[in-house]
C-alpha cells in the first residue's frame, strides 16, 4: 500500500457519494449511500490489514501543501486507526437504520450522513493542527441539519443547543492553536506532540483545549446538550453522535491535551477527576429516573465518558488503553442501544418506556440483542464494555483509590439503570396491545444488529486485535507523560513496588507471544 | 489693534449667527442667519490673508448654496406652525455633551493659552509664491500639482448634478406639451364626431 | 495679537454648534442640513487659518475642495429632502423613523 | 479434556439458546443435558485422580485475552485439587438438575431458553473455578451473575421475578465493586493478576502498608477485605444477602443449582483459592469469621419463621454459607470446602425435593397449605428426609458415622473452637445456636409438609386446580386434590443426590479434612489446626448432636404434638416474631437508605440540577442574556436621526476622552 | 516621484472609468431609460477592463515610488490593486443583479450604472489615496453617488428615508473627518500620508491626536463600526436591494482599505494611540452586530447587522497593527465580499407568486423544499458568515485571529472569538427557518428562466463556489496576493 493515498480515498468516497445523493431520487440515494459506506468500510478493512503493527508510528502519511497556513496532511497511528474503523463500521449500519424510517428528503439526509463520515474520518486522520480543527468543527453543520430536519418534536431547541454548546467549546481551542503554532513554528501534529511548551503557558492552553473536548465528550456539567440532542435526533443520528462524535473529545485529550501539555495535564488532573466523579454518580442517578429511552441511554453515555476521562488522566498504560477500549466499546454499544431503541421506535413511534413492556414475548430475537447490548453497557465480562472499564479503573486506581472507588460505583448504578430499563421494556406484562403486536426483527434489522453484536463479543473476548495496533502508540504516550506523571496515592511501603512491577512487566512481555 | 477688533467682531458675529441658525423657529430665518455667518467667516479669512477663499465663500455659499436652501424651503411649502417647537428631551444632555466636547477640544489643543499652540512645519513646497498674489499662487497650485483632484472635484459636482436630477426630475403627466407634427397631421374629420345621445344620458367625451 | 489658537477656538465652537444643531433639532431636516454647512464652515476656517499660519497654501486648496463638495452635498441633500417630502408630506425629524430596531 | 468439560456446556447453551424455537424442545434438552453429563463424566476421573494422587495440577492456556502494559491476563484453565472438587460438584449437580428439569419444566413454553441458560450458567461457573487469574475468575463471577439474573427472571412476565432478578444482579454488583477494587489493589501491589504468582508473593508483602482512600492501612488487610466484599455479595453474607431469598422467584431447579449448590458457594471457593493471601492478614480473617458466624446465626433465625418452603431452604443456604465462611476464617479451609461439597449434595437435594413437592402441589409453595404428603409422594418424602438428616448433621459421634452434614458441620465447629481465638469462640457458639435453629426449621419444614392433616384446600393454587373454594369443599381439606409423585426424570436426581447426602461425608471426610496430600497446596493447609481439632473437649464434639436433638424436639412438639404452640409463641413474643418474619427489616432498611434516595436524588439531579441549574444558568441563561441584549440593542436603534447622531457623538467623545486621560 | 505623463499612466483605470462614465451619460441623455441594459453591459465591460488594468500591479506586487502619482497624492500599488479588484467585482455583481430588480417596478434607469461607475471611481480614489485631499475627494465622490443610489427608488418611502438618513449622518461623518484632517494638517504641516507619519513620530501634541481620532471616527462611520454604525440597518433595509448589495460590499472594501492606509500609513507611527480604541470598537461591533441581528425579521436588516459584526472581526486584524494583520484583513475582505454578494443575490432571487421581492425572514420558511438550490446556497452563506468550517468564511476569521494572536493580542482574540458564538445564533436562525420549518409557500416555486435570472444564477454560483470548501484551494493564491498587497502597504520608501 506504499504511497497509495488510501486515507484520501476514504475521505473522497463518501464525499462523492454525498454529492451524488443530492441529485438522485430517494431509493437511488439510499443505494448510493449504502454502497459508499460499504466501500469505505472495505477500504477501512484494507487499511487495518495493511497497518504495520510495530512499524512506524505514523503510517499512510500523505502530505500536500494545498493550503496556505496549514497543510493537507493525513496519517494515522494505531489510535486513529481504531477510531476510523469504528466510524466506517458504524456508517453502513446508520444508513441501514435510516432505510425505511427516513422518508422525507432522503437525498439530502444521505448526503448529510456521508458528509459526516468524511468529516469524522478526517478528524481522526488529520495530521495538521488546523486541518484537524476544520474537520472537527465542520461536523457541526451536518449534525445540526440532521437533528433539525429529521429530528423529533423539540428538534429546534436541541439542534441549537447542540450547535452553540459545541461551538463555544471549541472556539477557544482555536486561539490556543494559534498560540501553539506561533510558539512551535509548525502545524504538524506529530511534531507538536513532541514539543515541550513552557510550563506557564501549558495551563492556559490545556484549559482552552479542555473547554472544547469537555463539551464534546461531554463532561459534567457541560453535558446537558447531549440528552436533548440524542432524544431529538433520528436514530441514525443518535448512533453516530454517541458512536463517533463523542469520541472526538476523548481523541482530542489523547492526541492533544496529554502529549502536548503533560505538565498541565498532571496539574489539572484533579479538575478532570472531580468532574468525572460527579458525572459518574450524578448522571447515573439521573439515568435511573428517565422515562425516555433515548434520554436514559444518553445519560448513560455521559457516565461512561466520565470513566474515559478519569482513565485518560491516570497517566499509565492501563488507563490509556482502557479508555480507548471504553471509547470503542461505547461506540459500538451505545450505537447499538440507540439502534435498538430505533427499532421499536419505528414500530410504535414513541420513546416512552412505559408504553412498552413484555417485548420478550413477541420480539424474542430483539430482546436477545437488546440484552446483549445492555449487558455490554453494564460491562459484563466477555463483552467489550468490561475490558475497557476494567483496564480504565485499574489505571485510575493506581493514581487514586478514591477516584477509582467512585468510578467503580458506576458499575453498580449502571447495572441498576440499564436493567431497570430492560425490565420495563422487555419484561413484565404486555400492557399495550400495539406494543404487543409489534413484529420481531426483520432481515434488515438483523443485518444491522448482528455485526454490532459480533464486534462487541469479539472485543470482549479477544481485545488483543484492538489493543495491538495501539500498543506502541500508548507506550509512546506513556513515556512522554512519564516525567510529568503524578505519584499515585498508594505509596506502598516496602518492598519497593516499582521494581516489582517493572520486573514483572518485562517478564510478561517476554512471554507475551507464546500462546 | 484693528486686526484684533475685527477678529473679535467677526468671531462673535459668526458664533452668534451660528447659534441663531440652529435656534431659529423659522427655517427661512435660519437661512438668513446662515448667510450672515458665511459673511463673517469670509471676514475672518480675509483677516488671515486668504482673500480668494473668502470671496469664493461668499460667492458659492451666499450666491448658490444659501439661495438653494431658501428655494427649497419655499418650495416645500411647509406649514411651520405645525412643526413642533424646540428642543425637547435631550436638550440638557446635548448641551452637556457639546460643552464637554468643546472643553476637550480647547483644552486639548492647549488653545486657552496664547501662543501655546505649536503647529507642524510645512515642507514649503506649497507656499505663497514670492511676489505673487494669493489667488495667483493658489491657481498655480490648483492647476499644477492638484490638477488631478481638481478634475475629480469636477466629477463630484457632476455626480451631484446627476443625482439631483435623477432624484427630483419627474415626467409630469398632468401637463400637456405641444406636439407640432401631431397638430399638423390633424384633420377636421378626426377632430369632430357626431353623437346622438339618449335622453338624459349625456355625452361621453 | 490674534494667534492661530483664536481661530481654532472659533472653529471649534462652530463645529460644536453644528453638531448640536444636528442632534438637538426636532423640527425639520433643513436646519440639519444647515448645521452641516456650519460644520463645513468651521473646517474651512480651520484650514484657512492653518494654511495662513503654516505659510502653506495646501490648506486653502483644501478649503476650496471642501467648498466645492459642500455645494454638491447641499444639492444632493436637498434633492433627497424633496423626494422625501413628496412621499411623506413632512420633513419633521421626529417623523423619520419608519425603519428602526 | 478440561476444555471439553468447560466448553461443552457453552456450546450446548449456544445451540439451544440461538436455535431456540427453531430446533424445538427436545433437541435443546438433549444437547444441553448430554453436554452436562459428558462434562460430569469427564470430571469425576479428574477428581478421583487427584484423590488418588495420580493427577497433578496444570494450567491449560486457551486464548490471549488482555495485555496492557504490565497487566496481562489470558483465558486459561487451571486444574488442581480445589478445581477438581468444584468440577465434580458443579458438573454433577448441574447434570442432575438438567435432567430434573426435563420433568419440572415439562409444561413450560420456553424450554430451550431455560436449558440454554442452565448450560450457560454451568459454563460460567466452570470458568470461575478453573480461573488461573483473578480477572478470569471475575469473568466467571459475573457470568454466573448474568445466568442467575436470567434464570431468576426466567418467568419474566411476573413482575416479582424480574424485580428479584434485578435485585440479585445489582446487589451482587455491590460485591463486585469490592472484588474489582481488590483486583486493582492486587495489581497495584503485585503487578500481576495471576493467582499463583500472587499467592507466591503474598507472604513477602505481609506487614507493608498502603494508602487507601486517604488512609494508611495494612496492605494485605485492605486487599483481602476488598476481595472478601466480593465474596460476601456472591455468597449472600450478612448485609449483601437480601437478594438470595428473592431469587427464589426463579424455577426451583435453578434454586437448587445456583442458589444452593454452586454459585453462592463461589465466595467460599474464592476465599479458599486465595487462602494463602488471606492468611497474611489476621484482621481480614477475623472479619471473615465474624461475618460468617453472624450470617450463620442471623439467617437461621429468619429461617424459623418463613412459610414459603423455598425461602426456608434459601435462608438455610445462607446460614450454611456462614458456616463455610467462618470455617475459612479460622483457617479450616479444608472443612469449609468439605462443607461446600456435602452441602451441594444435600441442599440441592432439598431444593429438588421441595421442587417435587411444589410440582405435586400444583405450584403451591406455602407450607401452611401442605400437610400429610408423606403418603402421597413417598419417594420425595424419603429423599427430603435424607436431605434433612444430612443438613441437621445427624450422626453418632463416637462411632464417627453419620450423614454428610455430620462430618462437615462438626469439623467446622470443632475447628472454630480449636482455633483458640476469641472470634473463633464466638463463631463456635454462634454455630451451635445456628445448628439448633437449623434442626428446628428443617424439621418444621418436614413436619408441616409431610405430617399432619392435608390443608391443601386453603391454597389458591389448589382451588384453581380443583375449581373449588374452601366452603364448597366442606370437611374435605384436600379439596379432592390428589398429589402425584413426580416422573422418573425428577426422581432419579433425587435418588442420586440422596445417596450423596447420605454417603458423601463418610467417603470423603478423610481426604478433605485430614489430608494435606489431597489438597496438594491448592489451599492453605493448617496442620496445627487439624491437630487441635482432633483434640477438642468431648462436649464440643457432643454439642452439635445435642442441639440437633433439642431442635428436633421443639419442632416435634410444636408441629406434631401441639399444633397450637407456634401461635401461642407468637402471642408471647410478637415483637421477635415480626422482626424475624420480616427478615430483620433489611429490605425495608435498604429501601430507605439506598433505593429511595437514589431515585429521589436522580430526580433532583435531573430536574433541579440539569434543568433547573445547569441549563437555566448555562445555555438557557446565556440565551436569555443574549435575547435581552438583543432587545436592548434594538431599542437603542430608535430610527431617529438625532439619536443616531447622539450615539456617534458619544463615541467620539469617549474616544477623545480616552486619548486625553491615557 | 514621477513625471506627469507617468502619473497619467498610473491612473489609467480611473481615466477609463471617467471617460466611459461620461460617454454613457451622454448615451443615457440621448436614448433615455431604454438604453439602460446596454449601458449596464458597457459599464460591466468597463469594470472588467479596469480589473485587467489593476491586476498586474497586484500580481507583480508592485510598490514603491514609481507607483506614486501626482507628487504623492495617489498610489497605484499592489495594495490598492487588491482593494480595487474587490470593488470592481462588487460593482459588477451589483450591476448584473440590478435590471431585474428595478425592471419590475419600471424604475430601471440609465443613471443607475453611471452612478455606480462614478461611485467606483470614487472608491478607486479612496483606496489609492495617500493624501488627505485625494482621500476626501474620493470619499465624497463615492458618498454623493451612494446617497443618490440609496434613495434611488424615489417613490418608495423607505428608500427616501434611507437616503435621508444616510445623507445626514454621512455628511456629519464627513464633517468629523474633515475637522480631523484640518487638525492633522495644522499640527503636522502636511496632508500627505508619508509626511504626516513622519511628523507624527515621537510624542505628539494632543491636537494632532484629536485630529487622528476625528479622522478615524469618520472612517469608522464609513465602515459602519460601532458606535458609528447606527445608519447601517436602516439604510440597508431601505435602499433597493441591488444598491444594498453594492453598499455591503464595495464601499466597505474601499473604506476599510482607506482606514488601513490611514491608520497604518499616516498614523502608523502612533499605533499606541489608536490600538486600544480599535480593539474596543472591534469587540463592540462584534457584540452589537450580533445582538442587533438576532431580533430581526427582515433579511436585509439582518445582513446589515451581520456586516457590522463582520467589520468587528476585520478590525481585530487592524488592531494587530502588523503586516500580517493587514494581509489577514484583505483575505477576510475578499471572503466577506463573496459572502455578502451571495447572500444578497439569494435575497434578490426570492420572489413571491406575484413577483414581489421577499424580504421577511419568516416568508422564507421551508425554502429548502420549494427552492432547494437557493436554500443550500443561503445555508452556505449563513454558515460561512458564522465562521463554521469547512466553509470559507472560517478562513477569514482564521487569518484575522491568527494575526491577532501573533501580535500578542491573545485576550482580544479569545474574547472576540467567544463573542462570535453569539453571531452564530442568528445565522442558525435563518438556516432553521429555511430548513426546519414548514414551507410558508410565499416564495414562488421553481426556478425562473431568462437572461436576468441566468445572470443571477451565475453570480450566485461563482460566489457560492468561492465560499464553499473549495475556496480553501484558493488560500495559497489568495494569501500570496494579500501578502503582496500588505507588503505594499507597509512599504517604507
Amino acid at each position: 500500500m506504499d504511497g497509495f493515498p488510501i486515507l484520501s480515498l476514504m475521505l473522497l468516497v463518501p464525499l462523492v457519494g454525498a454529492a451524488i445523493c443530492f441529485f438522485v431520487p430517494a431509493q437511488t440515494a439510499r443505494m448510493v449511500a449504502l454502497v459508499a459506506t460499504l466501500v469505505d468500510l472495505a477500504l477501512g478493512v484494507v487499511l487495518w490489514a495493511s497497518f504495520d503493527i510495530g512499524g512506524a508510528q505514523w503510517q499512510f502519511v500523505e502530505r500536500a501543501e494545498l493550503f496556505a497556513g496549514f497543510s493537507y496532511a493525513l496519517g494515522i497511528d494505531g489510535i486513529a486507526l481504531m477510531l476510523i474503523m469504528l466510524s466506517v463500521f458504524l456508517m453502513p449500519i446508520c444508513i441501514g437504520a435510516s432505510w425505511n424510517s427516513v422518508t422525507k428528503r432522503v437525498g439530502e439526509y444521505m448526503a448529510a450522513f456521508l458528509m459526516m463520515e468524511t468529516l469524522m474520518i478526517g478528524v481522526f486522520a488529520a495530521q495538521d493542527l488546523f486541518l484537524f480543527y476544520i474537520f472537527f468543527e465542520a461536523g457541526l453543520i451536518p449534525m445540526y441539519l440532521i437533528i433539525g430536519i429529521w429530528g423529533g418534536d423539540n428538534r429546534i431547541y436541541a439542534s441549537y443547543k447542540f450547535f452553540l454548546y459545541t461551538l463555544i467549546g471549541s472556539v477557544l481551542m482555536l486561539i490556543a492553536m494559534f498560540w501553539m503554532v506561533r510558539e512551535a513554528g509548525t502545524t504538524d501534529i506529530p511534531t507538536l506532540m513532541a514539543t515541550d511548551f513552557p510550563a506557564g503557558a501549558q495551563n492556559w492552553l490545556w484549559l482552552a483545549f479542555f473547554a472544547s473536548f469537555a463539551v464534546k465528550m461531554p463532561m459534567w456539567p457541560v453535558h446537558t446538550w447531549l440528552p436533548d440532542a440524542h432524544v431529538q435526533a433520528p436514530t441514525a443520528g443518535s448512533v453516530i453522535l454517541a458512536g463517533v462524535l463523542l469520541k472526538m473529545g476523548g481523541y482530542g485529550f489523547i492526541r492533544f491535551s496529554l502529549p502536548m501539555f503533560p505538565e498541565a495535564s498532571a496539574n489539572l488532573a484533579w479538575v478532570v477527576f472531580t468532574m468525572s466523579m460527579i458525572a459518574v454518580v450524578y448522571t447515573s442517578l439521573v439515568a435511573l429516573v428517565q422515562h425516555d429511552m433515548k434520554k436514559l441511554i444518553a445519560y448513560s453515555s455521559v457516565a461512561h465518558m466520565a470513566i474515559v476521562c478519569m482513565a485518560l488522566f491516570s497517566f499509565n498504560v492501563q488507563g490509556l488503553e482502557g479508555s480507548m477500549i471504553v471509547m470503542l466499546s461505547h461506540g459500538l454499544v451505545s450505537g447499538a442501544l440507540f439502534l435498538a431503541v430505533g427499532v421499536i421506535y419505528d414500530r410504535l413511534h414513541t420513546r416512552e418506556i412505559d408504553r412498552y413492556g413484555g417485548l420478550a414475548i413477541n420480539m424474542p430475537k430483539y430482546s436477545l440483542f437488546f440484552l446483549l447490548f445492555t449487558m455490554a453497557s453494564i460491562g459484563l465480562p466477555g463483552t467489550s464494555g468490561f475490558v475497557g472499564e476494567f483496564l480504565s479503573l485499574a489505571g485510575v486506581y493506581q493514581i487514586s483509590s478514591w477516584v477509582a472507588l467512585i468510578g467503580t460505583t458506576g458499575i453498580i448504578l449502571g447495572a441498576a439503570y440499564m436493567l431497570y430499563l430492560y425490565r420495563r421494556v422487555a419484561f413484565g406484562d404486555q400492557k399495550n396491545a400495539d406494543a404487543a403486536a409489534m413484529p420481531d426483527l426483520d432481515k434488515r434489522e438483523w443485518a444491522m444488529m448482528l455485526p454490532l453484536a459480533a464486534a462487541v463479543l469479539w472485543m470482549g473476548v479477544y481485545p488483543e486485535s484492538f489493543l495491538a495496533p495501539m500498543r506502541a502508540d500508548i507506550e509512546w504516550l506513556d513515556q512522554r507523560l512519564a516525567a510529568a506523571a503524578p505519584a499515585g496515592d498508594a505509596h506502598l511501603s516496602e518492598p519497593n513496588p516499582e521494581a516489582v512491577a517493572e520486573h514483572h512487566g518485562e517478564e510478561a512481555a517476554a512471554e507475551g507471544g507464546s500462546y | 489693534m484693528i486686526h484684533t477688533i475685527a477678529f473679535y467682531l467677526f468671531a462673535v458675529l459668526l458664533i452668534a449667527s451660528a447659534v441663531l441658525v440652529i435656534m431659529s423657529r423659522n427655517p427661512v430665518h435660519s437661512v438668513l442667519w446662515l448667510i450672515l455667518a458665511f459673511f463673517n467667516a469670509a471676514g475672518l479669512m480675509v483677516l488671515v490673508g486668504a482673500e480668494f477663499i473668502a470671496m469664493l465663500l461668499v460667492i458659492v455659499y451666499v450666491g448658490a448654496v444659501a439661495v438653494l436652501f431658501l428655494f427649497v424651503v419655499m418650495m416645500l411649502d411647509i406649514d411651520f406652525a405645525e412643526l413642533r417647537a424646540g428642543f425637547v428631551k435631550n436638550f440638557p444632555l446635548g448641551i452637556l455633551l457639546a460643552v464637554i466636547l468643546l472643553a476637550e477640544l480647547v483644552l486639548g489643543f492647549g488653545a486657552y493659552r496664547a501662543g501655546a499652540l505649536k503647529l507642524g512645519e510645512a515642507d514649503g513646497t506649497a507656499g505663497v509664491i514670492a511676489g505673487r498674489s494669493n489667488i495667483d499662487s493658489i491657481g498655480a497650485l490648483l492647476y499644477g500639482e492638484y490638477l488631478f483632484l481638481f478634475e475629480a472635484a469636477g466629477l463630484v459636482l457632476l455626480v451631484a448634478m446627476i443625482g439631483a436630477i435623477v432624484l427630483t426630475h419627474r415626467e409630469r403627466t398632468d401637463t400637456r406639451g405641444q406636439n407640432v407634427s401631431k397638430q399638423n397631421k390633424r384633420r377636421a374629420e378626426d377632430a369632430t364626431v357626431n353623437v346622438k345621445p339618449e335622453v338624459g344620458k349625456g355625452v361621453t367625451l | 495679537m490674534i494667534g492661530i489658537e483664536h481661530y481654532v477656538v472659533v472653529s471649534s465652537i462652530l463645529f460644536v454648534l453644528g453638531v448640536l444643531g444636528i442632534f438637538l433639532n426636532r423640527k425639520n431636516v433643513i436646519v440639519i442640513l444647515m448645521a452641516i454647512e456650519l460644520i463645513l464652515l468651521s473646517v474651512n476656517i480651520n484650514l484657512v487659518a492653518f494654511s495662513a499660519f503654516l505659510g502653506d497654501l495646501v490648506g486653502q486648496v483644501f478649503a476650496m475642495f471642501v467648498l466645492t463638495v459642500a455645494a454638491g452635498e447641499a444639492a444632493i441633500g436637498l434633492a433627497i429632502l424633496v423626494i422625501y417630502f413628496r412621499g411623506r408630506g413632512t420633513i419633521a425629524v421626529d417623523d423619520i423613523h419608519r425603519m428602526r430596531g | 479434556m478440561i476444555e471439553i468439560i468447560v466448553f461443552a456446556p457453552l456450546l450446548a447453551a449456544i445451540i439451544a439458546g440461538l436455535g431456540n424455537r427453531m430446533i424445538g424442545n427436545m433437541p435443546a434438552k438433549i444437547v444441553t443435558t448430554g453436554a452436562l453429563f459428558l462434562s460430569c463424566a469427564l470430571s469425576w476421573p479428574i477428581f478421583l485422580g487427584f484423590m488418588t494422587g495420580s493427577e497433578t495440577a496444570y494450567v491449560d492456556p486457551v486464548l490471549k485475552w488482555v495485555q496492557s502494559g504490565g497487566m496481562n491476563f489470558d483465558w486459561s484453565l487451571r486444574v488442581d485439587t480445589l478445581t477438581a472438587v468444584m468440577l465434580v460438584v458443579i458438573t454433577s449437580v448441574s447434570a442432575l438438575v438438567h435432567l430434573y428439569s426435563w420433568g419440572y419444566m415439562d409444561e413450560d413454553p420456553d424450554q430451550p431458553r431455560f436449558f440454554a441458560y442452565l448450560s450457560l450458567f454451568t459454563f460460567a461457573m466452570l470458568m470461575l473455578v478453573t480461573a488461573d487469574n483473578l480477572v478470569q475468575m471475575f469473568f466467571g463471577w459475573e457470568g454466573v451473575g448474568l445466568a442467575s439474573y436470567l434464570l431468576i427472571g426466567f418467568w419474566f412476565k411476573k413482575p416479582s421475578a424480574s424485580a428479584a432478578a434485578i435485585k440479585a444482579f445489582v446487589v451482587n454488583r455491590v460485591g463486585d465493586l469490592g472484588f474489582m477494587m481488590g483486583i486493582f489493589g492486587v495489581f497495584l501491589v503485585f503487578g500481576t493478576t495471576s493467582i499463583p504468582e500472587i499467592l507466591d508473593r503474598a507472604p513477602e508483602m505481609a506487614g507493608s502498608t498502603i494508602g487507601f482512600l486517604g488512609m494508611r492501612v495494612d496492605t494485605m488487610t485492605v486487599l483481602c477485605l476488598l476481595l472478601f466484599v466480593g465474596a460476601m455479595g456472591k455468597s449472600a453474607q450478612l448485609g449483601l444477602h437480601t437478594w438470595l431469598p428473592d431469587a427464589m422467584e426463579g424455577p426451583t431447579p435453578v434454586s437448587a443449582l445456583i442458589h444452593a449448590a454452586t454459585m453462592v458457594t463461589a465466595g467460599v471457593f474464592m476465599v479458599c483459592r486465595l487462602s494463602p493471601l488471606f492468611e497474611t492478614s489476621q484482621t481480614a480473617l477475623t472479619f471473615v469469621t465474624f461475618i460468617g458466624a453472624a450470617t450463620c446465626f442471623f439467617a437461621a433465625t429468619i429461617g424459623t419463621t418463613q412459610t414459603d418452603i423455598k425461602r426456608v431452604i434459601a435462608y438455610s443456604t445462607c446460614s450454611q454459607l456462614g458456616y463455610m465462611f467462618f470455617a475459612a476464617g479460622v483457617g479450616a479451609y479444608g472443612a469449609a470446602m468439605f462443607h461446600l461439597f456435602t452441602h451441594a449434595f444435600f441442599k440441592a437435594l432439598l431444593f429438588l425435593g421441595a421442587g417435587s413437592v411444589i410440582h405435586a402441589m400444583h405450584h403451591e409453595q406455602d407450607m401452611r397449605y401442605y400437610g400429610g404428603l408423606r403418603k402421597q409422594i413417598p419417594i420425595t418424602f424419603w429423599a427430603m428426609m435424607a436431605g434433612t438428616l444430612a443438613i441437621t448433621g445427624v450422626g453418632i459421634w463416637f462411632l464417627h458415622v453419620g450423614f454428610a452434614g455430620f462430618y462437615s458441620k462438626d469439623a467446622i465447629l470443632e475447628s472454630a473452637f480449636a482455633s483458640g481465638s476469641e472470634m473463633g469462640q464466638f463463631a463456635f457458639f454462634m454455630g451451635i445456636v445456628a445448628a439448633l435453629l437449623t434442626s428446628f426449621y428443617s424439621w418444621r419444614l418436614m413436619f408441616l409438609t409431610f405430617w399432619g392433616k392435608p390443608r391443601w384446600i386453603e391454597s389458591e393454587h389448589i382451588q384453581h386446580s380443583v375449581h373449588k373454594t374452601p366452603e364448597e369443599a366442606g370437611e374435605d381439606t384436600t379439596g379432592g386434590y390428589h398429589p402425584h409423585e413426580s416422573p422418573w426424570v425428577m426422581l432419579t436426581p433425587l435418588v442420586v443426590l440422596s445417596l450423596g447426602a447420605v454417603f458423601a461425608g463418610a467417603i470423603w471426610s478423610h481426604s478433605f479434612l485430614d489430608s494435606a496430600e489431597f489438597w496438594n497446596g491448592s489451599i492453605f493447609y493448617n496442620e496445627h489446626l487439624i491437630h487441635a481439632m482432633h483434640n477438642v473437649p468431648a462436649w464440643v464434639k457432643i454439642a452439635p448432636g445435642a442441639v440437633m436433638l433439642i431442635g428436633l424436639a421443639i419442632a416435634w412438639n410444636n408441629y406434631i404434638r401441639d399444633p397450637g404452640a407456634p401461635a401461642r409463641f407468637v402471642g408471647m413474643f410478637g415483637g421477635i416474631y415480626t422482626f424475624l418474619k420480616n427478615k430483620w427489616y433489611f429490605d425495608e432498611l435498604y429501601n430507605v437508605i439506598f433505593v429511595k434516595p437514589a431515585f429521589w436524588l436522580g430526580r433532583k439531579f435531573w430536574k433541579w440540577g440539569d434543568v433547573g441549574t445547569i441549563d437555566r444558568f448555562g445555555p438557557d441563561g446565556a440565551a436569555w442574556v443574549v435575547a435581552q441584549g438583543s432587545r436592548y440593542a434594538q431599542k437603542v436603534q430608535t430610527g431617529y436621526l438625532y439619536s443616531y447622531a447622539l450615539v456617534m457623538l458619544l463615541g467620539l467623545l469617549a474616544a477623545i476622552s480616552w486619548i486625553m486621560v491615557r | 516621484m514621477t513625471d506627469f505623463s507617468q502619473s497619467l499612466a498610473l491612473i489609467a483605470a480611473e481615466e477609463l472609468l471617467t471617460v466611459v462614465g461620461l460617454v454613457l451619460l451622454l448615451c443615457a441623455a440621448w436614448m433615455g431609460d431604454k438604453a439602460s441594459r446596454l449601458i449596464s453591459i458597457v459599464a460591466v465591460a468597463a469594470l472588467v477592463a479596469c480589473a485587467f488594468i489593476a491586476a498586474p500591479a497586484l500580481c507583480g506586487g508592485l510598490m514603491g515610488p514609481e507607483r506614486v502619482a501626482f507628487s504623492g497624492q495617489y498610489t497605484a500599488d499592489a495594495f490598492s490593486a487588491f482593494a480595487k479588484l474587490l470593488i470592481y467585482a462588487s460593482g459588477i455583481a451589483s450591476l448584473i443583479v440590478a435590471p431585474r430588480f428595478f425592471g419590475r417596478v419600471g424604475a430601471m434607469r440609465a443613471e443607475y450604472p453611471i452612478l455606480v461607475l462614478f461611485a467606483v471611481l470614487g472608491m478607486n480614489m479612496m483606496v489609492s489615496a495617500t493624501d488627505f485631499l485625494s482621500l476626501y475627494i474620493g470619499l465624497e465622490l463615492n458618498s454623493l453617488a451612494a446617497y443618490v443610489l440609496a434613495s434611488f427608488l424615489r417613490t418608495d418611502e423607505r428608500s427616501a428615508e434611507a437616503g435621508l438618513k444616510y445623507f445626514v449622518l454621512g455628511a456629519l461623518a464627513s464633517g468629523i473627518i474633515l475637522f480631523g484632517m484640518s487638525l492633522t494638517y495644522g499640527f503636522t504641516g502636511s496632508t500627505n500620508f508619508a509626511a504626516v507619519a513622519l511628523a507624527m513620530d515621537g510624542t505628539l501634541a494632543t491636537g494632532a491626536l484629536v485630529g487622528l481620532i476625528f479622522v478615524l471616527a469618520g472612517l469608522a462611520f464609513k465602515i459602519s463600526a460601532v458606535p458609528f454604525h447606527m445608519w447601517t440597518p436602516d439604510v440597508y433595509e431601505g435602499a433597493p436591494t441591488p444598491v444594498t448589495t453594492f453598499f455591503a460590499t464595495a464601499p466597505k472594501v474601499a473604506a476599510l482599505a482607506l482606514t488601513m492606509r490611514v491608520a497604518l500609513g499616516a498614523f502608523g507611527t502612533q499605533v499606541d494611540a489608536w490600538q486600544q480604541i480599535v480593539i474596543f470598537v472591534s469587540l463592540a461591533s462584534i457584540v452589537v452586530g450580533a445582538l442587533g441581528a438576532i431580533g430581526q425579521s427582515n433579511i436585509k436588516r439582518l445582513l446589515a447587522y451581520s456586516s457590522i459584526n463582520n467589520v468587528g472581526f476585520l478590525l481585530i486584524g487592524l488592531a494587530a497593527a502588523t503586516q500580517e494583520g493587514a494581509s489577514a484583513m484583505l483575505v477576510y475582505l475578499a471572503i466577506y465580499v463573496a459572502m455578502s454578494v451571495a447572500g444578497f443575490v439569494v435575497v434578490l432571487m426570492l420572489r413571491d407568486a406575484e413577483g414581489r421581492p421577499v424580504e421577511a425572514i419568516a416568508d422564507m420558511a421551508g425554502l429548502s423544499r420549494t427552492r432547494p438550490a437557493l436554500a443550500w446556497a443561503l445555508a452556505a452563506v449563513m454558515f460561512s458568515l458564522a465562521g463554521i468550517p469547512p466553509l470559507f468564511g472560517f478562513w477569514g476569521k482564521f487569518v484575522v485571529f491568527q494575526a491577532a494572536v501573533n501580535a500578542d493580542l491573545v485576550a482580544l482574540a479569545a474574547i472576540g472569538i467567544a463573542a462570535s458564538v453569539i453571531g452564530a445564533f442568528y445565522y442558525l436562525k435563518v438556516v432553521k427557518i429555511v430548513f426546519f420549518d414548514e414551507p410558508a409557500n410565499v416564495v414562488a416555486e421553481g426556478s425562473e428562466s431568462g437572461v436576468d435570472a441566468l445572470a443571477h444564477k451565475v453570480v450566485l454560483l461563482i460566489a457560492s463556489l468561492f465560499i464553499s470548501p473549495l475556496g480553501y484551494l484558493l488560500t495559497p493564491w489568495l494569501g500570496d496576493l494579500a501578502d503582496k498587497a500588505a507588503a505594499a502597504l507597509y512599504f517604507v520608501g
